[in-house]
């Protein structure tokens, strides 16, 4: 980025100037797009070329082999990788380029990891209250009180992801499955518009996935979800929409019925897993 | 001046100096043993002309010792240098003058210096030293040197003829001069004209100070530019203009050398700092382990070096190269130790292992202040590394650093071959790269720890075995190089060998050129702020580790 | 504002604060009695030696307050808060050097001794000012507070972290310390400054200053400690330590944590420069060697062995570690060093939560241990 | 010293504890040793500590001072300035001490002096320092720089007819001040500026490789040339490492040092030293039955036949028999008596001479230059004709040329000016403090 655009770039520059997050517009239908998007780790083209667009309030998931840039895209999206080229817009008024992980975050991008990760030092009722949309600068945030609606807030979302009983437990005794959940509900804490859900049903029971499933569709409409996941099953009870990445770039895209016949998408991946 | 009066009338008859010097071993030989019915006759002239030598007030010192060389005696040369390297005492109350053998503790060893026999051992007390000093030893050195140009011997002479340079008065023009007109090689030649050049562009005339100069035009010698410099400011504007031309062209051939020198002094700096860290960048590298005790290994494998040539006395230098294996084996063995009783029980806490690391360092220091001693240790440099190698009059390499900076070089490229080629340095690549994933695949990470840290701290020793050769063997030793080595390491990117080589050899040659002109501790401030500011540029230094492992 | 108030008053309402400013007030005041009423000699009394050795380790203590707030905290092993220290040191010892005025040797109104046998002609700009008490206390903040302002900016927006921040923290009070050695500095070189007199206007030489520095510094302490308590009780505390377990996590929040960071290390190098400017008057002289990185090693150790992550751990260590030193220089002089080295040693290896962590180990036994007992309980969190 | 009693002090270090009771007069004198026996400064102080207690030994053997035992209490400041302080305070508070003997480096002086003042203690310092001070409460057993530097310089000027100064120290306040004084010494004996070359650098420096090659370049100018050297400690060896490496010889070009003793020296490889030069009061190998004594005891207490003495170690042994001499004198241990005492009162020396304190708590003291040996000794080759009385405050630097120091009535002052005709501020403002 030039010289040039840091300086005009208001939010870089003058950031505690800068609007919390100013509004997303999505006037114009998708809410996040990504064009010509390219990586390369020393060599290795981890995304190629990749075009992608989520619709506001749309449940997509995407699948992919291992190595298809699943995760990459989603470092892309939230700021954690810059590209080599391309660009990636949240609505058509942020580039996400410009942004770091906070911004990106408080514009309303909220992203699960692939791996778990919540505060263990901190209880489960701590992990949510920190997730919270609120003001996140120094001095709001050190002198910030626990409000009443803050705390029916969290209960709530204690009660939707089902560990009201492990409230003030540390979050390092959670089992692999409930760490997953606490981490969704950071998620929801955030009140993003957009969720980048990395493999949220790892690790989880039957009757886990299905709720997960349900919280999923049900979040669907008030917020774009995207989902990345590897449990076919899983995707089949979700999916509207999926994308097939492979090898950095869109190999197909459609329902889960059309993909599945897809001749190519059978070659290059179910055919591996079969 | 008045000195080498005495040099004229011996040197008309060149022959009897010759003669002197010349005497074969074996004639010495005999004549010693001949010595003691010499002795016996009561008038042996050698008692005269000591006593005279001893007794001589400073004044009257130049004229003992011309009667000394004048008088012919083989064993004038022994007696001069006894005096020179301050042997010669009298005793108190016979007032015989005797030559100190051993001059250490309060019993001396003499010997009689006419007959060479040794007299036993004698308190100091009832000893009364013979007086020299600087200025006398100059005198001397002049006068043997002189004594030395008749040698055979083409090293004798050319070390004699360097000693002329600067010494030459009117006496000894005449005996120069002819010397010049047998054949000498090259470099004796050489400095021979020189030092008559030097001596012509004082006292010559006119004519002969201006040959002087186009002799001295091409000399690097400090001596010769010296001289150039007083006529440089001499009364004669001529002669003064010519010497300063000569100045200006020699000051240009110095600018070279000059950049060559700092050069090599950043190279020499460059690789200490390299031999201090390297073994740091194994530990720390690649066990994540910050090894706060690695000044006290490089301090252990110095008091090796030390404890060598305590057990081999006189052998300086056999002592010193026994002591690289050595000195490795013992920093390799305490460093295990450490692994084993602190380390492994810190996996996974790199900044605790700083912290008990750091009390290790406090206890073996105060080990070595106990056991040893809170005095610095004395090391002797070996004939073969003192000195320095003569490139021109104004370049010279000093050895001791030229053979760090080898050693410093072998070493590197030593630890590049076992991490490259060897099964250890396999397994080691892959520890660092993801413990769980090698440990999966059957390699003993454990055991892989161990031979890691030991090798660290060995090389460890190896440097502190280089160090003793530079600066005091003590107990700080250690605490003097723990910062920079982590600087190096840090600088060069942790993990990466070849970092650290470039981090090193750059900062020290970064560091000399600053010297000069900010001074040595502004110099040194200016690397540690660069260091800072540099990190802040790349987080992970010169050479950033790539994958997983880095991310931690 | 109100709310801002909370989070410095909450600490007050937790058992743990209470319990602590209540040992606290009450050693001071009995130290205090003890010196005052009792006659000297009687067994009880305690010299005015003692009286300074403490008010000493108080201010140790609160160095080792300081260090916990950013190491416990936050996760930053600064090895360089000895800098921080030592510069508000220097800032009190220009004040109390200028306070000398024309006492000194030479009977110069203006320039301290050792610029006068230096032949400085005049005071540096940089000692402008410190002969007013006010801008004199005003330093003793800034001056590590800038300093650590705009190291810290560096460090932490390129996300210098761990090891590497240990490390440059190190090069830092090394450089300093070699900075403050030279004599064109302007700071006294290796004697540094020494010599004082007094202190706004009380004699440093009596023992009721004495006596009124060692109070001074218990109330200090305590204020730290409440502030130090304040922060990590608050959310902010919370999100330092998000930031310590999870940096990553943490961004993806929408906290900046290279600003969470840069707060708390500037809150913390803030105490540490007040600590330092306590402690000169107290000790009679402040010299480069408190720069020395091994003392700000030091410092940490003493954190870890009272409990890294819990305040008062901080303060049971630096007393006890400086109270061990005490004895053992006078025990077994020759031998200290051993005992100092071993301590660090056993209690980073087989004590890592250090003493505070034995006493937690006691109260409740079920703690978790990949729980932090550092962190607070939601009561108070929300009271 | 007994373990138990430590134990006691320890404790009443941090609890509230037990002072001791004043000593009756029949109790042993105690005289407080201040030296550090760990961290940078044990080098050098150990050896000053074991003679204290040695000289006190003998002291006691005699018979002790007019009937009382000495018995010395020893405390470790590790090499730790504010430690110094710390401890002086314990000695004179705590262990009530009559007199202690202690300190190496000036900073460890000035942090201990505001507390001997304010508690009115005695101090002997045993080492060569800066000058530019006197305190009612300290005696400088050790060379100011008139006791040492400026004869140095002479003897270069005049036996070796030295043109061109090589001023070479470590960067603190002893060197600085040296060489403040020696470069105003030197140009005031007409040495143009363009002579004189002034270098500093840190503690324990090792790489000397570009400062050696300028001293040698300094010194190809034409004139005789010399390097006097206040480099401290640790440095000097690979200092005259380097020396001897880029071959310059003692003869070429001198090296004086004011800082390197025969305890030094055995801590380094003499071969390079050879020839090179150091000023001192006192040598090991001084030729006098006194020294050999003095050697023949110390020998013996160490059980070390290699064990040196060394300056320090005689400033001590001097300190000493003045502070027994001063006692005897006053018949008391107060400490205002010995101060009266001790002035003017005069002990043999180790050189075959005699010390005597001055009004100014400097004492009188030879200087000998000696050359460096291959045995680690030096060979005396120049000393003063008669000794020298220590300068508290040099003719040499502007600040204090006007200054005079004379501790008796009724001048009692320690810095008075002559041109003014006032005292400082420093005593009067001791009165006060005293007063409270």
């Amino acid at each position: 980025m030039s010289m040039f655009e840091q300086l005009t770039n208001r939010e870089r520059v003058f950031e505690f100037l800068a609007p919390e997050a100013s509004p997303v517009d999505v006037r114009h239908g998708p809410i996040l797009y990504l064009e010509d998007v390219n990586v390369s780790f020393d060599g290795f083209k981890a995304i190629n070329n990749l075009n992608l667009t989520i619709d506001d309030g749309e449940l997509r998931c995407i699948i992919g082999p291992n190595g298809a840039g699943k995760t990459t895209m989603m470092d892309i999206i939230t700021g954690k990788t810059r590209p080599d080229t391309g660009s990636v817009w949240f609505g058509s008024r942020h580039n996400l380029l410009t942004k770091s992980e906070p911004d990106i975050a408080s514009l309303g991008i909220g992203r699960k990891f692939q791996k778990p990760t919540v505060f263990e030092a901190l209880t489960v009722f701590e992990n949510l209250e920190l997730a919270m949309a609120t003001d996140k600068r120094i001095l709001p945030t050190l002198t910030a009180i626990m409000k009443p609606e803050f705390r029916d807030r969290i209960d709530e979302v204690l009660e939707m992801i089902g560990l009201k009983q492990l409230r003030d437990k540390p979050a390092g005794i959670l089992s692999h499955g409930q760490k997953q959940w606490l981490e969704i509900g950071m998620l929801l804490m955030q009140k993003p518009r957009l969720l980048l859900v990395d493999e949220p049903v790892a690790g989880m029971t039957e009757q886990e996935m299905e709720r997960t499933a349900e919280l999923l569709t049900s979040l669907a409409g008030k917020q774009s979800v995207v989902v990345v996941e590897h449990d076919m099953g899983f995707v089949r009870s979700i999916a509207r929409q999926v994308t097939v990445l492979h090898q950095g770039s869109v190999l197909a895209e459609g329902t889960m019925d059309q993909v599945s016949n897809d001749p190519e998408v059978i070659k290059v991946y179910l055919g591996e897993e079969a | 001046m008045g000195i080498f009066r005495w040099l004229t009338p011996l040197c008309l008859n060149a022959l009897c100096l010759k003669a002197l010097y010349l005497k074969p071993l074996g004639l010495v030989l005999l004549l010693v043993l001949s010595l003691p019915a010499h002795s016996q006759t009561e008038a042996d002239p050698g008692q005269a002309l000591l006593t005279n030598l001893a007794d001589a007030s400073s004044r009257e010192i130049d004229a003992a010792i011309e009667a000394i060389v004048d008088s012919g005696d083989p064993r004038a040369r022994d007696w001069l240098d006894a005096f020179g390297n301050n042997r010669l005492s009298r005793i108190k109350d016979t007032g015989q003058v005797v030559e100190v053998l051993r001059n250490v503790g309060r019993n001396w060893t003499i010997a009689d210096p006419l007959t060479g026999e040794n007299l036993g051992e004698m308190s100091r007390r009832e000893l009364d030293r013979v007086n020299i000093n600087n200025a006398i030893r100059g005198k001397l050195e002049g006068v043997l040197a002189m004594l030395d140009l008749y040698s055979d011997d083409p090293e004798v002479q050319e070390k004699a003829a360097e000693a002329m340079m600067g010494k030459v008065n009117a006496s000894v023009v005449k005996p120069l001069t002819k010397l010049l007109e047998r054949d000498l090689p090259g470099p004796v030649r050489n400095r021979i004209e020189e030092s008559v050049a030097i001596y012509q562009l004082e006292q010559g005339d006119a004519e002969a100070q201006a040959q002087a100069i186009t002799v001295l035009t091409g000399s690097l010698h400090s001596n010769a530019r010296a001289a150039l410099n007083n006529a440089a400011v001499g009364d004669d504007p001529a002669l003064a203009a010519r010497a300063q031309e000569a100045l200006v062209s020699i000051e240009q051939k110095l600018k070279m050398n000059r950049a060559a020198e700092t050069l090599y002094f950043g190279l020499s700096l460059g690789s200490v700092l390299v031999l201090a860290a390297i073994g740091l960048a194994i530990t720390f590298g690649v066990m994540g382990v910050i090894n706060m005790a690695h000044g006290e290994l490089i301090m252990l494998g110095a008091y090796t070096t030390w404890g060598m040539q305590q057990l081999l006395p006189g052998q300086p230098g056999l002592a010193l190269i026994l002591s690289i294996p050595a000195g490795f084996l013992v920093a390799a063995l305490a460093g295990i130790a450490i692994e084993r009783s602190v380390i492994q029980h810190l996996k996974g806490r790199p900044l605790e292992t700083l912290l008990a690391t750091f009390g290790v360092s406090l206890i073996l220091q105060q080990l070595v202040r106990t056991v040893i001693s809170p005095l610095n240790r004395s090391v002797t440099t070996p004939e073969w590394m003192s000195g320095s190698l003569v490139i021109n009059g104004a370049l010279s390499l000093t050895l001791n650093r030229m053979y760090v900076i080898g050693f410093a070089l072998v070493v590197f490229a030593g630890l590049m071959l076992i991490m490259r080629k060897t099964r250890l340095g396999l397994e080691v690549r892959a520890v660092t790269q993801n413990r769980a994933m090698a440990r999966s695949m059957g390699i003993r990470a454990t055991r892989v720890d161990i031979l890691t840290f030991g090798l660290g701290s060995g090389v460890a020793g190896l440097a502190g075995v280089a160090l003793s050769q530079i600066t005091n063997v003590g107990p700080n030793l250690g605490q003097n190089y723990i910062i920079d080595s982590f600087m190096v390491v840090v600088f060069g990117g942790v993990g990466n060998l070849w970092g650290t080589l470039l981090a090193g050899l750059s900062l020290g040659t970064i560091n000399q050129i600053l010297e000069p002109w900010a001074g040595s501790v502004l110099a040194k401030i200016m690397v540690l702020v660069l260091i800072i500011l540099f990190i802040q540029k790349r987080p992970k230094g010169l050479f950033p580790q790539k994958g997983r492992a880095a991310e931690g | 504002m109100p709310t801002s108030q909370t989070w410095l008053l909450r600490p007050l309402q937790e058992r743990s604060t209470q319990i602590f400013l209540g040992v606290l007030f009450a050693a001071v005041a009995l130290v205090t009695l003890l010196h005052l009423i009792m006659p000297e000699g009687h067994a009880l009394h305690v010299s005015a030696y003692t009286v300074t050795l403490l008010g000493k380790y108080l201010c140790y203590a609160l160095l080792a307050v300081a260090v916990d707030l950013v190491w416990g905290y936050l996760g930053i092993l600064s090895l360089g808060h000895g800098a921080f220290f030592a510069i508000g040191g220097y800032a009190m010892g220009m004040y109390l050097m200028r306070q000398i005025g024309d006492r000194g040797v030479y009977g110069d109104p203006v320039l301290p001794d050792f610029m006068v046998f230096l032949n400085w002609d005049s005071l540096p700009w940089y000692w402008q000012g410190f002969d007013m008490a006010w801008f004199a206390f005003i330093m003793v903040l800034l001056a590590p507070g800038l300093l650590a302002l705009v190291f810290g900016f560096l460090a932490f927006r390129s996300r210098v972290t761990g090891v590497y921040l240990s490390i440059i923290t190190q090069a830092l009070t090394f450089a300093l310390m070699l900075a403050f050695f030279r004599n064109e500095m302007g700071f006294g070189g290796n004697n540094g400054l020494t010599d004082f007199r007094d202190i706004l206007g009380f004699n440093l030489r009596t023992d009721s200053t004495r006596l009124g520095l060692f109070i001074a510094t218990g109330i200090a302490l305590a204020i730290g400690y409440v502030i130090c308590r304040g922060i990590v009780t608050s959310k902010l505390g919370r999100v330092s330590v998000a930031c310590r377990d999870a940096e990553a996590r943490t961004r993806f929040l929408g906290y900046r944590v290279e600003r969470v960071q840069l707060f708390v290390f500037v809150v913390s190098a803030m105490l540490a420069g007040v600590a330092g400017a306590l402690y000169v008057p107290q000790v009679g002289i402040i010299n480069p060697s408190e720069f020395s990185p091994l003392f700000s090693i030091e410092v940490v150790v003493w954190v870890a062995l009272g409990g890294r992550a819990t305040l008062y751990g901080a303060v049971i260590g630096a007393i006890l570690v400086n109270y061990a030193k005490t004895v053992f220089t006078g025990v077994m002089p020759d031998a200290w060093l051993f005992a100092l080295g071993g301590l660090f040693v056993l209690v980073t290896v087989f004590l890592p939560k250090g003493i505070a962590g034995l006493l937690q180990k006691r109260q409740k036994p079920d703690e978790d241990s990949n729980a932090d007992p550092s962190k607070p309980k939601p009561q108070e969190a929300t009271a | 010293m007994s373990i138990k009693k430590h134990v006691k002090l320890g404790l009443s270090a941090l609890a509230l504890s037990v002072s001791f009771h004043a000593m009756a007069a029949e109790d042993p004198i105690k005289v407080g040793i201040l030296h550090s026996l760990s961290g940078t400064m044990a080098i050098s102080e150990t050896a000053l500590k074991d003679t204290m207690e040695m000289l006190i030994e003998q002291q006691n053997a005699k018979g002790g001072i007019d009937g009382r035992q000495l018995e010395a209490v020893v405390v470790d400041p590790a090499s730790n300035w504010p430690l110094f302080a710390e401890k002086a305070r314990e000695l004179l508070e705590k262990e009530k001490v009559d007199v202690i003997f202690g300190n190496w480096t000036s900073v460890s002086r000035k942090s201990v002096l505001p507390v001997v003042e304010e508690l009115n203690g005695l101090l002997f310092y045993p080492v060569q320092y800066e000058g530019e001070e006197s305190s009612e409460n300290v005696f400088y057993t050790g060379a100011a720089p008139n006791q040492q530097a400026i004869p140095a310089v002479d003897y270069l000027k005049n036996e070796l007819g030295v043109e061109r100064w090589v001023l070479a120290g470590t960067d603190y306040v002893y060197p600085r001040t040296t060489n403040k004084i020696l470069e105003t010494y030197l140009k005031d004996m007409g040495v143009a500026e363009g002579d004189i070359m002034i270098n500093y650098t840190p503690f324990g420096y090792s790489d000397w490789q570009s400062i050696v090659s300028d001293i040698k370049k300094f010194g190809s100018a034409g004139k005789k040339t010399a390097v006097v050297s206040t480099i401290n400690g640790d440095a000097n060896v690979p200092f005259y490492r380097e020396l001897g490496n880029q071959g310059i010889a003692s003869s070429d070009i001198p090296v004086v040092a004011f800082s390197v003793g025969e305890q030094e020296l055995a801590g380094i490889d003499t071969g390079p030293l050879v020839g090179h030069l150091a000023a001192w009061n006192y040598f090991m190998s001084v030729d006098s039955d006194a020294n050999y004594d003095f050697i023949d005891a110390w020998i013996d207490y160490k059980g070390d036949e290699k064990a040196v003495t060394n300056d320090p170690m005689e400033a001590h042994y001097i300190g000493f028999n003045m502070y027994v001499e001063a006692v005897e004198k006053a018949g008391t241990t107060d400490v205002d008596a010995v101060k009266d005492a001790i002035i003017g009162v005069s002990v043999p020396n180790l050189t075959g001479g005699y010390a005597t304190m001055m009004p100014n708590h400097h004492i009188t003291k030879p200087v000998l230059i000696g050359e460096i040996q291959d045995n680690g000794q030096f060979s005396v080759v120049w000393e003063t004709s008669s000794t020298v009385a220590g300068d508290a405050w040099s003719d040499f630097l502007p600040g204090s040329r006007d200054l005079i120091s004379d501790w008796r009535a009724p001048l009692k002052c320690g810095n008075f000016n002559v041109k003014s005709g006032t005292c400082g501020a420093s005593a009067g403002e001791q009165a006060l403090a005293d007063a409270e």
